[in-house]
């Protein structure tokens, strides 16, 4: 069975990306992702695809979460500043 | 099993669809995008795998010894992972954007562009 | 549409794309076959070019052209975000406050550093030999930079992080990898020829011009990203649109963390009570 | 150096120009930025001219990095500069030129420290789509796919202080990806399957596999497909183009409606006829019905909602949509004539269409408005304008000599009689409602329409204003509104509709196209040439030439066009039937829908294949 490995990666995979999909609010969802990028990073090294599981890492755990979370707080930070202007 | 990674390649195209088109909000719509780019990664990886094989990476192999998975396989996927970080920072600009300009990221909110 | 009906619509396409690709799953070889041509061609092809890593042979000389497509698509990508996220005449600039770190974050971010700085660039040097290459060490120097932010604050990161010059190399790295592909064309052959001696196999020097281009499309991800990055960090930062909060805000910010730039997805709590500018050096700990 | 090695500096010379403009951007002034993108862009334009003319024999054939295969089975790219890549690289280069012209005075804010930053955009898209047209390579197409997509996202927001502009970018940009990416999937299943890249080589892969092509290859041309039939604008993958089209500036609109659709077109055809049409792909008849269909729908589809736009762009939009549909509805027959009918068609509907964007952009600088009612009669006096509108309203309709009269009736030649009504009325609805807005907002004929004050008709107008994009209240594209036309705006927009005239009078043009469709359309002919082996030469027809019916045909529609155009300008203002609210709620800018429907297109496409 030395294909369990790969299995077992898949089925991990497949469960992080439908719980980032079922994520609604967008900072767990971006956790949820780093979470999933780093599922997809251990499947490519089991498939042995270290090269592609490094770029992985570097872009799907570090890249894109921040720059999800930079965007939330952009947008909140917006948001809550004219929720604050229509009290007023 | 012979058929087990491609299924899950084609769940998580679905799932990232399903995810875009019923989302609230176009933060986790676009990362939704991501996870439907992810099915791309592993149908080309799975395709290029092979039992047995190891790295195409010859730093501590001799050449020759051992059979390798396909490398092809692994240059696209690479060239994939980095347009699908490119499209999701351009799609995240245009979404503080819309933010900025409308007050929200909702997209049953936007009520423009109609007709 | 109304959600109920989006529903039905996305409920009926996505069954019919659930059997499309199921009957079309079941016809293709089975996960794990012997058979792959190109790939074998890939790596006799990269060993008679003297190139250790198959990977790297394939992106930088084998489909090299690619590549070039895949650095336009970025250096595109990161000029298209500079136009997006440009300050229009509707917004000002609020100089991020100074702040207080504490000191074991501090310690940690700065250690960390220059570790994180010569890994990437030690990926990218070694590209042709072993598992990395521009693009992924490019990611994690440009990342590992922002460790600046966490350990000291946002003017110190933007001390050392001149934009412009940032864009200058994101631009040169683009150029340097076209220029290279001319090689070919001098040489009388077909653009991007490896028209370089190939060197001995297994040393840094070793594939043609493979370590050239490798480097340029290094030296244009760190700078690309850190662009990106700065264009994102001064959205959420500095920019504020007239009626937006400014620098006087109250202390809580809502948003738990801008999180840490480190490979490991960690985010943690933000400590609110630095005010906004502070918030999101939570996970560097 | 030879016409092979040139073929990568089509991509490799705007690229480069870009680079150097994003590097000067800090210390050049705009005009210079402006001047030095024109030049380049100018040069690329050139150079594909130069290669489309001094070919002779074969296509040149480059494999990029000099890795050229042994025995047909090789390790690199090829790019293949056959007339139809070449051709499209060329009217990409006239087409950037003209936008670049057109934009002159554009966008007074350009990003601190880039004054070259839109110049540079659009060499990138230059390069991109020069890449699309001559690759041979199925996963380099893909990737020159996506950097035309990501650098038209970044184009179509450009005016960022506008709400709409980032919002139709940002569906743009949802919708291109995700057939982006169900395209990569194809390729993923097709290299499973064959082991190669190219197209060529699939092909022979293809072919040489016994038993013929299977639920895997039909089920890889509708993944392939979709990316392309996304960008191509089919309906239902077309809702992007209207919301982009309307938000985007408008040099951009002339060289998304003027080819990058297109490009989507071409890719189609490209991939159908190199990998998919031999023994070993899809089964015609499936093809031509699957074509059909979605030709009809798009047509219909487009013609409809362009009658019912007020926003002159959003018109323009649908009116591209629709001929979209005709391109799709003629190449069903997948004979050389068809294709030769379409390039034709094809060459000319971009020197119209883009001209007609550039006539709407100087409506938006000089009046800040692109709102067919609220310009009603404020047109008048600037005739130069209402000369490119009246014109480019009858090419569409399909007057004799333009060239889109001469594609019109070549591809209802191939078509058959049944399509020819469609053509007929098609062009004759689109034509007729840029008549309508010449009319209206040019010469003032007919009612102003929707009143200001007025019980009835008001609340009728507050009730379409929750269904309809008006086009009132735009920011003038140069920043300040404009007190004269400038010349270069009227200039480059005349230079593309003569360009339009000149693809129906030079019959030189008509014999390049034919003889380019019969090896266009030559499975064999593609994989020997490319693969240097040998096969026979693509079966010659008759070239291109006026017909009578043809002739009588298009001056049908015109006539139709003019009739409808009065009837719309006498009735201008009224409400829009009720029948027609489902089909416009459906576009209704929300990214879900979109997505929804794209994935409603896959399946319906999969099922007229099966």
């Amino acid at each position: 069975m030395d294909e369990l490995p790969v299995a077992l990666a898949l089925l991990l995979v497949a469960c992080a990306g439908t719980a980032a999909v079922a994520t609604r609010d967008p900072v767990r969802q971006s956790l949820v992702l780093g979470v999933l990028g780093l599922a997809l990073a251990l499947l490519f090294t089991v498939l042995q695809a270290p090269d592609v599981a490094l770029s992985q890492l570097a872009v799907g755990t570090a890249l894109t979460p921040l720059m999800v979370l930079l965007s939330v707080r952009k947008v909140r930070r917006k948001a809550r500043s004219e929720r604050r202007e229509e009290h007023e | 099993m012979s058929v087990l990674p491609y299924l899950v390649a084609g769940w998580l195209f679905l799932a990232g669809c399903v995810g875009m088109a019923t989302s609230r909000n176009l933060i986790h719509a676009v990362g939704s995008l991501a996870v439907c780019q992810s099915s791309t990664y592993v149908l080309l990886l799975a395709v290029g795998y092979r039992r047995g094989g190891t790295a195409p990476v010859h730093s501590d192999i001799r050449p020759g010894s051992r059979p390798l998975v396909d490398p092809v396989v692994q240059a696209l996927t690479l060239t994939d992972v980095v347009v699908g970080a490119t499209v999701t920072a351009l799609l995240l600009a245009l979404v503080v954007q819309v933010a900025k300009r409308h007050g929200t990221v909702d997209p049953d909110e936007l009520r423009e562009l109609r007709g | 549409m109304s959600p109920r009906t989006r529903l039905w619509v996305l409920a009926c396409g996505v069954a019919g794309v659930a059997a499309l690709l199921a009957v079309t799953v079941w016809r293709l070889p089975p996960f794990g076959g012997a058979r792959h041509p190109y790939g074998e061609r890939a790596v006799e092809a990269a060993l008679a070019s003297r190139v250790a890593n198959a990977v790297a042979s394939v992106n930088f000389d084998q489909r090299a052209f690619d590549t070039l497509g895949e650095q336009a698509i970025l250096f595109g990508s990161v000029l298209g975000t500079v136009v997006v996220l440009r300050q229009t005449r509707d917004e000002r600039r609020v100089e991020p406050e100074p702040a207080g770190v504490a000191g074991p974050v501090r310690r940690y971010a700065l250690i960390a550093l220059p570790v994180v700085l010569l890994t990437g660039v030690y990926v990218v040097a070694h590209g042709q030999l072993s598992p990395g290459g521009g693009f992924q060490g490019g990611v994690v120097a440009a990342t590992g930079l922002h460790l600046l932010y966490v350990a000291v604050d946002y003017r110190a990161l933007k001390r050392v992080r001149s934009v412009h010059l940032f864009t200058l190399a994101d631009a040169a790295g683009e150029a340097g990898y076209l220029l290279l592909g001319t090689g070919g064309l001098l040489a009388g052959t077909a653009y991007l020829t490896d028209v370089l001696p190939l060197g001995t196999f297994g040393t840094l020097a070793s594939g043609g011009t493979v370590p050239l281009l490798n480097a340029a499309i290094g030296v244009e991800v760190a700078a690309a990203v850190v662009v990106l990055l700065a264009r994102f960090l001064d959205q959420a930062i500095e920019i504020v649109t007239s009626g937006e909060e400014g620098d006087r805000a109250p202390g809580t910010d809502g948003a738990p963390g801008t999180g840490g730039a480190r490979p490991a997805g960690g985010t943690g709590r933000a400590d609110g009570a630095d005010g906004p500018h502070r918030t999101g050096r939570g996970g560097a700990g | 150096m030879t016409a092979a090695q040139a073929l990568p500096l089509l991509v490799v010379l705007p690229l480069t120009g870009a680079a150097l403009l994003v590097a000067a951007g800090r210390w050049l002034p705009r005009y210079a930025a402006d001047a030095f993108g024109c030049a380049v862009a100018a040069a690329t334009a050139a150079l594909a001219c130069l290669l489309l003319a001094a070919r002779s024999g074969s296509a040149p054939v480059e494999w990029v990095g000099g890795r050229r295969p042994v025995h047909g089975s090789g390790v690199g790219i090829s790019l293949v500069g056959d007339r139809a890549g070449l051709g499209l690289a060329a009217l990409v280069g006239v087409l950037v030129v003209a936008a670049l012209v057109h934009s002159w005075r554009f966008f007074d804010e350009p990003p601190s420290g880039q004054n070259g930053a839109f110049p540079a955009l659009v060499l990138i898209f230059q390069a991109g789509m020069g890449g699309f047209t001559l690759t041979g390579d199925l996963f380099n197409a893909f990737v020159f796919f996506e950097l035309m997509g990501v650098i038209s996202y970044a184009l179509t927001g450009y005016r960022v202080e506008e709400a709409r502009a980032v919002q139709g970018a940002l569906t743009f940009g949802f919708l291109n990806s995700v057939g982006g990416y169900a395209t990569l999937l194809g390729i993923g299943l097709l290299y499973a399957r064959t082991g190669e890249l190219g197209f060529a080589q699939i092909g022979a892969r293809l072919d040489a596999r016994p038993g013929g092509g299977d639920a895997l290859v039909t089920g890889a041309l509708v993944l392939v497909a979709t990316g392309l039939l996304v960008k191509a604008a089919a309906v239902p993958f077309h809702f992007w183009l209207p919301d982009a089209h309307t938000v985007a500036p408008s040099p951009v609109c002339m060289l998304l409606s003027g080819v990058m659709v297109q490009l989507g077109l071409y890719g189609v055809a490209r991939v159908y006829w190199t990998v998919f049409a031999g023994p070993g792909g899809v089964p015609e008849q499936a093809v031509q019905r699957a074509l059909l269909a979605l030709g009809v729908l798009t047509a219909v589809t487009g013609a409809l909602l362009c009658w019912l736009q007020r926003h002159i762009k959003r018109l323009l939009a649908f009116s591209t949509i629709a001929h979209t549909g005709l391109f799709l509805v003629a190449l069903s027959a997948l004979t050389p004539d068809a294709v030769s009918g379409v390039a034709l068609y094809l060459l000319a509907h971009a020197g119209v269409k883009a001209a007609l964007f550039a006539g709407a952009g100087v409506l938006v600088s000089r009046f800040g408005s692109v709102d067919e009612r609220e310009l009603h009669g404020r047109g008048r006096g600037i005739w130069g304008v209402a000369a490119v509108f009246g014109l480019g309203g009858l090419a569409l309709a399909g007057l004799p000599p333009f060239g889109t009269a001469l594609g019109k009736a070549l591809c209802e030649e191939s078509a058959g009689p049944a399509a020819s009504v469609l053509f007929v009325a098609v062009s004759a609805v689109t034509g007729g409602a840029v008549l309508r807005v010449t009319g209206g907002v040019f010469l003032g004929l007919g009612g102003r329409g929707a009143p200001a004050d007025g019980g009835r008709a008001a609340r009728a107008g507050r009730e379409q204003q929750a269904e309809e994009t008006s086009g009132a209240g735009e920011e003038p594209e140069t920043g300040v509104r404009l007190t004269r036309v400038p010349d270069t705006m009227l200039g480059s927009a005349a230079a593309l509709l003569a360009g339009g005239l000149a693809v129906g009078c030079v019959p030189a043009l008509w014999r390049a196209v034919g003889e380019t469709a019969g090896a266009f359309t030559d499975h064999a002919g593609y994989a020997a040439s490319v693969l240097g082996t040998t096969a026979t030469g693509p079966v010659l027809s008759a070239p291109p030439h006026w017909s009578v019916p043809g002739v009588g045909l298009g001056l049908l529609s015109v006539v139709l066009a003019l009739a409808a155009a009065a009837g719309g300008v006498r009735a201008a203002g009224g409400r829009r039937p009720r029948w027609s609210l489902p089909l416009r709620r459906l576009h209704s800018g929300h990214v879900g829908d979109y997505v929804a429907c794209a994935m409603v297109g896959i399946a319906l496409f999969a099922l007229l294949l099966w």
